[in-house]
C-alpha cells in the first residue's frame, strides 16, 4: 500500500483570468482540448499509485464537484479513502466566510482531516499545474534524502513571477534561498508541489494556527528554512502554471509542441479526466482543419487553423477559425470569422460575426454568451 | 441480494463471427471496433441503459476474455449497479459434466434460466450482439404488454424485392404473427425479423424447458422455440421498427455501416445526445491534425495523429498517418499506421497494423475488374512491408514471411 | 423509465433540535439506530423506481456529503442523472450567503438544475420526514387525480403546530383550505411532501422568485389555492417529523412499538442507509439487555434498557443504561449510570459517571463531549 | 483496458466443501455464512483489500451462481474498481472442446494463465477460499522480494504432537524449505503449510506450463507444482505466520471457529477496525431484544429478534427466537426461526430453517454417550416440527414427511 497522501489545493480563483474563473476555480478551468486543469496533478497522483486524495476547496466549486463526482474516473471512489472533496466548513464558520489567506490557513481549515490520514507522508500540489509529475520518483528521492520537505522545482520560469517563490541551491543540495512574491532573483522556480511527513505537516499546521501565520512559501519555506532541511527535486520535463488569461492561451499554444506534447501524455503515465460518451470528430467535405487539437464529438465543416477545439464543438461552413481555443460545445455559425478568441462552454457565434483578440490580449467570451 | 426486476435483458454475445474473417480471429463479433469510437455490443448495451433496463446479461462463449475485459464492471454504461447492472455470463460447466458450448441460442437462455429468476422478472428481452441501431426498447415492451402476447418480435419493412434474404414473419390486421418464413423463395410479407425478442417469462421459462427435452431441436429461438409456440397457438405479436438498423456480420456489411457513421445527420444519428451511445472510452490526448493534413467526410478520434490525406473514412484512436500518405474509403482500428507515401484504399485495418512507407493496400472499384474487387482486410497486428501491395479483396491475418515486424 | 424526478430539502437546521444540529442538517441527524433522517425519504424515492435525486443543502453539510457520498448505498452513483447535491452557490452570490426562506427560494436556487430535469413530474420532499412513504401508490394517485398538486398527508397529528400546515378537505375531495404556521384548527396535516408537473413547479418559481414569495405552504398552497387544484394523499402508515429535541426522543421511542416497525421496515421496501462494515453486536457474560434496539457492531458487557443503541457503541460491564439513544461509537465506562441521554457521535461517559434526564427534556451530550 | 499491476491474487473458491454436507448442498463452501455476519470467503478477500491488492481472480466452479451475486461487482470489499478489481472466473468453455471442472489447484491457475497475463503482474498470490484469518500480504510479499525466492509459502508453528494432520515444511537455517511432507507420520518440523502461496509470475508461469504437460500430475499445488520446483532446485522461502487462522473444512471446526468469535477480544479479532473485515451487510433494522430476553456471550445481528434465552452463540441476520425458546452453543444462520418453548443447542441452524414450538434440537455433550455426541445440522430450508426431537450428530439436508412445511 502506497504511503504517501495526497492533498490538492483547489481553492483560487485567480482573478487575472477573468471570464474562465468567473464560474469556476482556476483548477476547474478546461484546458488541452479535453481536460480540467486539476486533472494533471490528479493523474500524476493516482500514476504514482496514491489511492487517497483530499481535495481543498473554497467557492465556487460546483464546476468541480461535477468534474471530479465520486472520483470514479480516476478510480478514487472508494469506501475507505479515495476522493475526498473538503470544504471549508469549520473554517467559514471561525473566520465569517473570508477567503483563505494561503495555503497553511486552508490546511488548518481541514485539520481532522490531515489528523486521519494514515500513510506516514504527504504530497502537496496546487490545482493551476501543468505538469505529468513523476510522482513515484519524486517521493522516493524524498525519502532518499532524508530532507524534512522536498520541493518540486524547474530551471527555467514559468510561472509570473508576482505569485512565484524561487530558490537557490547550496553546495550540501539543499535549498539555500527563498524568496516569493517579488522579483525573480533566484535560479529556480518552485512548482508548489512539497513533500513531508505527516507528523512535520500536522506540527507545522499547528504552529502557524497559532501564530497567524498563513503561507507555505513565505511563513514555513522562508521564516522556517533555518531550522528545516528543504531538499529540492529538479523536474526536467515540461511545466506550466495557469495564473492569467494571456498564460492561459500561451501555455495552451505551446501544446502545439511535439516536445510538449510527449512530456505531457505518454500511455504508461496517462492524464485521465471525466469520460464523456462522445463520437469521434466529424469533417465534413469542405473541411479545411490545419494543425489542430480536437477532442472527439466535433463536427467541423469549416476551416480551422492554429485551434484548440474542446468536445462538441460545432464549425459550420464557410466559417474560419485561426488561433483560437473554443471550449465544451461551442457553436459557430457559418460564414463567422474568428481570430485569437477564447470562447468559454456554451458560447455560441452567430452567422457572419467577425470577432478578433490579439494573441497577447485573446478575447474571452464568458460561458453561455450569444454573440 | 436482487431486487425483483419488471424487465431484463439477454444479450447474446457468443457469435464467432466467421464471416468476419481475420477480424474475429481474437475477438467474437460483439467485441469488434465499430465506428471509430464503439465496439459493435455498444450498441445494445446503450439501448438498455437509455430504455431504462438496469439488469443485462450478456452471454459470451467464443473469445470472451477481451469482451470481459472490456465491458469490466459495466461502469461507461452505468450499468455498475449494486441490484442489477451488466453479468457476463460464460457457459456453466455443471458438477461431474462436460461443459460444451451453447447448442443455440435458444439453449444460451435455458442454461442460464437460474440466472434469470433470480430477477423474477415479469418479461424478458432477448437481443443480439451484431446489430447497428438506436431502439427504446421500453416502447417495444409497452407494445408487448398491450398486445398480451406470450412473444413480441420487432421487425423491419424492407424492400419486397430483398425479403427474401431475410427471415420474415407474415402477420394477421392486428399485427400477430401467424407464420414464420426463414429466408422464403416468395416472400408473402416484407416484415423482417431483427432478432430482437421481448417474451412474458413465464411463457419463455415453458417454452425452453420443452424445447431443452426435446432431442430433434436444434434449440434456436427463430428456427424452434417461435415455431414451437406458433403451433401451440401462443399469441405473438409484431414490432414495426423503423429507423436505422444493420447486420454487420460480414465484411462488406461491416465497411458500409461504418461509411453510413459518416453521414452524421442520418442513419444511426451518433450526436443526437438524447440517446447516446456509451463505450469505454481510451485515455488518450486529443487528435492532433497537422499543418499539412487533408481531411473531408471522415471520422477521427482522440489519440490519432493525422499530417497526411484522409478522405471518406473512419479512424480509431491512435491512428497515425504520416506526411504524405493517403486513405481512402477505408477503416482504420486502433493503433493503425500508415506511413509516409502509403496508400490505403477501399480497405479495413484491424489493431495496430501497419503499412510500411510507400506500399498500397486494396484499391478502387473502378480500377479494378468488378470479380476481382473486395474490401481489403488487415488482421490484427499486420505489417505490410514498405512498398509492398496488397491486392483488393484480400485478407491477411498473419503477417506475410517478408513482413516488416 | 420511471417518469418521477425526486427532489429533497435538507437544509433545515431546526434550532429546537439543540446540540443534534450544531454539525448537521436536521436531515442528517441519526435516527433509529442506524439510519440518518433523510434515509427514509431517500429510500422511498428509490425504492419507487426513482432514478434522479437532487438534493438542496445550506450549510453544515459536510456530514450529509459523507453520508450519501456518491449515492452508492442507494444505488444512484450514475453517469447521467443519480444522486445530485446540490449547494446553494449561485443563490449565496446574489443574497450574500443568508439562509434560504423557504422552499421557493431554495428551488429558485437551483433553477438550472430544475430546467434540466428530463422527467415530467417531480415530487418534493422533506428532510425531517421519518416515513417508509409508498411513493409508487401517490405518483398513480396524482395522475389519477388529474390535480394540478398531490400533497401527502396524514390525518391523526405528528409535528409541532408551528411548523406544520394543515388542510381541510372540501367536498369534492379536494383541500379546500390550508392552514399554516398556526394554531391546528384543520383536520389534516401535510408531511411537505408534494407532487407537481415539472412545467408547473418551473412557472411556481418562476412566479415567487419575482415576486420576492418564498414559502411553498403560505405562498403557493394558501395564496394560489384559488388557482390551483390540490389532491390530497391520506397516509396510513407511521410518520414523524423531527423538529425538537423532544420529538425526536419521543418519536425514537416509538420505534418499540411493533405496529411502528412494521410501518417503517418492510423487506419489499427496505429503508436503505450507508453500509459500514461492522460485525455482529456482542452481548457479554454479564450483559442484561432488555427491550433494546440495536445495531451492529456493538460490544455490550452491562446492563442496558428501553434504549436504542447506533453502532460502534460500548458499554461496559456494570453499566446501567436506561431510556437512552447512544449515537455512534458512543462508550460508556464501567459502573457509569445514565437514565434519559441522548449522546452523540463518539461522546465517552468515564468511570462511574451519573447522568440524568426527564423524558420530556433528555440530556443531549453533544458529539465527541468526554464527560 | 488494463493497467501493469505489481501483484494480483488468485482466490481458489471451487470449493465443494463435501464435509460440510448439508451446508454446501446449494453454496460453495466460501460462501458459507459465518461468525454472525460473513461469509467465509469474506477474510481472504479483506485481507486482499487491506493490504493494497486490488485485482483479485476468484475461481469458481461448483454452485457459483450464489458466490458470484454475493461478490457482485466487488462493492462492498471496495473492489469496483476501473483497473483491476474482483473478477469471477468460472471454468472456461473452449472453442470446439468441452469444458470440465479444474482437475486441480494448479490447473484452476493453468486455465486462467489469459487474466493473470492482462495485469503483467511480477507476482501472484494464490489463497484458499476456506480459512477464516487476518493476513497482510504485503508483508508476506515483502518478506518473498527479500528472499529472492522462486515461490513462498505461508506456514504456521502448530504443537508438534499435532504436525502429522498437516502438511509440513521441513526449513534449512535461513527457513528455505528444502522438504515437503503431506501428513508425515514422524515430522520434522511443526511448520505447517497454510494453503497461501506467492509466487513470482514468470516462475510460476514456467511450472504450470510444465506440470499441465505432464500426464503423471495431478495438478496440484501443493502435491505436484511444489515438488517438482523443489527438485528442480528452486528457492522456496517459508514465511512464518503468526496469529489466529483456521481451516473450516468440518462441521466440528466451522462449529469451534464460530464459537472463537465470540472471543472478542482475542482470536481474529472482528471489532478491531484497522484491518476491518468487510462483507455485503443486508438492508435491515436494527435488531431488537425483547424486555423479556435474556442474552449472555453471543453475537447477535441486524435484522433479528430475540424474545427468549441465547447462550454462547452466534445469530446471524434476521433470526427469530420466541420467548421462552432457549438457544446454547449454536450457530443460527440467516432467518433460522425458534419458536416458542422450543430448544436448539450444540447445532448449525442453515439458513431459513424453522424449529417448532417445544421441539428440541442437538444435545449437551455431557447429557450424551462420547461415541453418540456431536453437533447437529439442519440444512437449508428444514423445518422441524413442532415437538420434534433431533438427536445430536444428526445431518438433516431435507425436511423429513412429517414436517412443518
Amino acid at each position: 500500500m502506497n504511503n504517501l497522501h495526497g492533498i490538492l489545493f483547489a481553492y483560487h480563483c485567480n482573478p487575472r483570468l477573468r471570464e474562465l474563473t468567473e464560474h469556476r476555480t482556476t483548477s476547474s478551468i478546461p484546458f488541452g482540448g479535453r481536460y480540467r486543469i486539476i486533472d494533471f496533478m490528479l493523474s500524476s497522483y493516482v500514476n504514482a499509485g496514491i489511492t487517497d486524495v483530499g481535495v481543498i476547496l473554497h467557492e465556487s466549486y460546483q464546476s468541480l464537484l461535477d468534474h471530479l463526482g465520486s472520483g470514479k474516473n480516476w478510480d478514487l471512489s472508494r469506501i475507505r479513502g479515495g476522493l475526498k472533496i473538503l470544504p471549508p466548513f469549520a473554517y467559514a464558520k471561525k473566520r465569517d466566510g473570508g477567503k483563505f489567506r494561503g495555503e497553511m490557513e486552508a490546511l488548518a481549515g481541514v485539520y481532522t482531516y490531515l489528523q486521519q490520514i494514515h500513510q506516514d507522508y504527504v504530497i502537496l500540489g496546487t490545482g493551476d499545474l501543468v505538469a505529468n509529475l513523476p510522482v513515484g520518483d519524486i517521493f522516493k528521492a524524498h525519502l532518499d534524502s532524508g530532507a524534512d520537505i522536498t520541493a518540486v522545482c524547474v530551471r527555467p520560469p514559468v510561472g509570473e513571477p508576482e505569485y512565484t517563490t524561487y530558490f537557490s541551491i547550496g553546495p550540501n543540495g539543499l535549498v539555500s534561498d527563498v524568496s516569493c512574491g517579488g522579483g525573480n532573483s533566484l535560479p529556480y522556480e518552485s512548482l508548489d508541489v512539497y513533500i513531508l511527513s505527516k507528523s512535520l505537516l500536522l506540527s507545522l499546521t499547528d504552529y502557524c494556527a497559532s501564530h497567524n501565520l498563513y503561507g507555505f512559501s513565505k511563513d514555513v519555506l522562508q521564516n522556517m528554512g533555518g531550522t528545516l532541511s528543504i531538499s529540492p527535486y529538479i523536474f526536467q520535463g515540461y511545466a506550466a502554471r495557469i495564473q492569467s488569461s494571456a498564460a492561459y492561451y500561451a501555455k495552451s499554444m505551446e501544446l502545439f509542441s511535439p516536445k510538449v506534447r510527449s512530456s505531457l501524455f505518454h500511455a504508461d503515465h496517462p492524464i485521465r479526466t471525466k469520460v464523456r460518451s462522445d463520437p469521434s470528430t466529424y469533417y465534413g467535405p469542405e473541411a479545411k482543419p490545419r494543425n489542430c487539437l480536437a477532442a472527439d464529438g466535433c463536427i467541423i465543416e469549416g476551416e480551422v487553423e492554429n485551434s484548440i477545439l474542446f468536445r462538441g464543438v460545432r464549425i459550420e461552413k464557410d466559417v474560419r477559425v485561426k488561433n483560437c481555443i473554443l471550449l465544451q460545445d461551442t457553436v459557430i455559425r457559418s460564414g463567422a470569422i474568428l481570430n485569437c478568441v477564447i470562447a468559454d462552454k456554451d458560447v455560441v457565434i452567430n452567422q457572419g460575426r467577425m470577432l478578433m483578440g490579439h494573441d497577447s490580449y485573446p478575447l474571452v467570451l464568458a460561458k453561455d454568451s450569444v454573440i | 441480494m436482487h431486487m425483483k426486476k419488471e424487465c431484463i435483458a439477454m444479450l447474446l454475445a457468443g457469435g464467432q463471427g466467421s464471416r468476419l474473417c481475420a477480424l474475429t480471429s481474437k475477438v467474437a463479433k460483439p467485441a469488434v471496433p465499430f465506428g471509430g469510437k464503439y465496439r459493435i455490443i455498444d450498441f445494445p448495451l446503450s439501448n438498455c441503459v437509455n430504455s431504462g433496463i438496469d439488469t443485462v446479461g450478456v452471454l459470451t462463449q467464443y473469445q470472451p476474455l477481451e469482451l470481459s475485459s472490456y465491458i469490466g464492471i459495466g461502469q461507461p454504461w452505468d450499468l455498475d449497479r449494486t441490484l442489477g447492472g451488466v453479468h457476463i455470463l460464460p457457459p456453466y460447466v455443471r458438477e461431474g459434466s462436460k461443459g460444451t458450448w451453447y447448442k443455440g441460442t435458444a439453449n444460451a437462455i435455458y442454461q442460464n434460466m437460474g440466472f434469470i429468476a433470480q430477477f423474477d422478472p415479469d418479461y424478458v428481452l432477448v437481443l443480439s450482439g451484431d446489430h447497428i441501431y438506436k431502439m427504446d426498447y421500453s416502447v417495444l415492451l409497452a407494445h408487448h404488454k398491450r398486445s398480451k402476447a406470450a412473444c413480441t418480435i420487432s421487425v423491419l419493412e424492407v424492400p419486397m424485392e430483398e425479403a427474401s434474404r431475410f427471415g420474415i414473419m407474415n402477420v394477421d390486421k392486428e399485427d400477430f404473427i401467424y407464420e414464420f418464413e426463414e429466408k422464403p423463395k416468395k416472400p408473402k410479407s416484407n416484415l423482417a425479423s431483427m432478432g430482437i425478442y421481448c417474451f412474458t417469462w413465464k411463457k419463455l421459462r415453458q417454452y425452453l424447458i420443452a424445447d431443452e427435452a426435446n432431442p430433434a431441436s436444434s434449440n434456436d429461438f427463430g428456427g424452434d422455440v417461435i415455431p414451437a409456440m406458433l403451433s401451440a397457438g401462443e399469441k405473438i405479436s409484431a414490432y414495426r421498427f423503423s429507423g436505422y438498423w444493420k447486420d454487420v456480420g460480414t465484411i462488406v456489411s461491416l465497411w458500409d455501416a461504418n461509411m453510413d457513421m459518416l453521414s452524421v445527420r442520418s442513419g444511426v444519428r451518433l450526436y443526437d445526445d438524447t440517446w447516446p451511445v456509451y463505450c469505454r472510452t481510451p485515455t488518450m490526448p486529443p487528435q492532433l491534425i497537422g499543418s499539412g493534413a487533408v481531411i473531408s467526410h471522415s471520422l477521427v478520434t482522440c489519440g490519432s495523429e493525422v499530417y497526411g490525406k484522409v478522405e471518406n473514412s473512419v479512424l480509431f484512436h491512435s491512428v497515425r498517418v504520416e506526411p504524405g500518405a493517403e486513405i481512402r474509403y477505408s477503416i482504420l482500428m486502433p493503433g493503425a499506421v500508415v506511413e509516409s507515401g502509403a496508400v490505403v484504399e477501399y480497405a479495413i485495418l484491424a489493431e495496430n497494423t501497419k503499412v510500411g512507407t510507400g506500399a498500397h493496400v486494396g484499391a478502387s472499384p473502378d480500377q479494378t475488374p468488378a470479380e476481382d474487387w473486395g474490401v481489403t482486410v488487415l488482421g490484427s497486428g499486420v505489417a505490410v512491408p514498405g512498398g509492398g501491395t496488397v491486392p483488393p479483396k484480400a485478407m491477411l491475418e498473419q503477417t506475410e514471411k517478408e513482413g516488416i515486424r
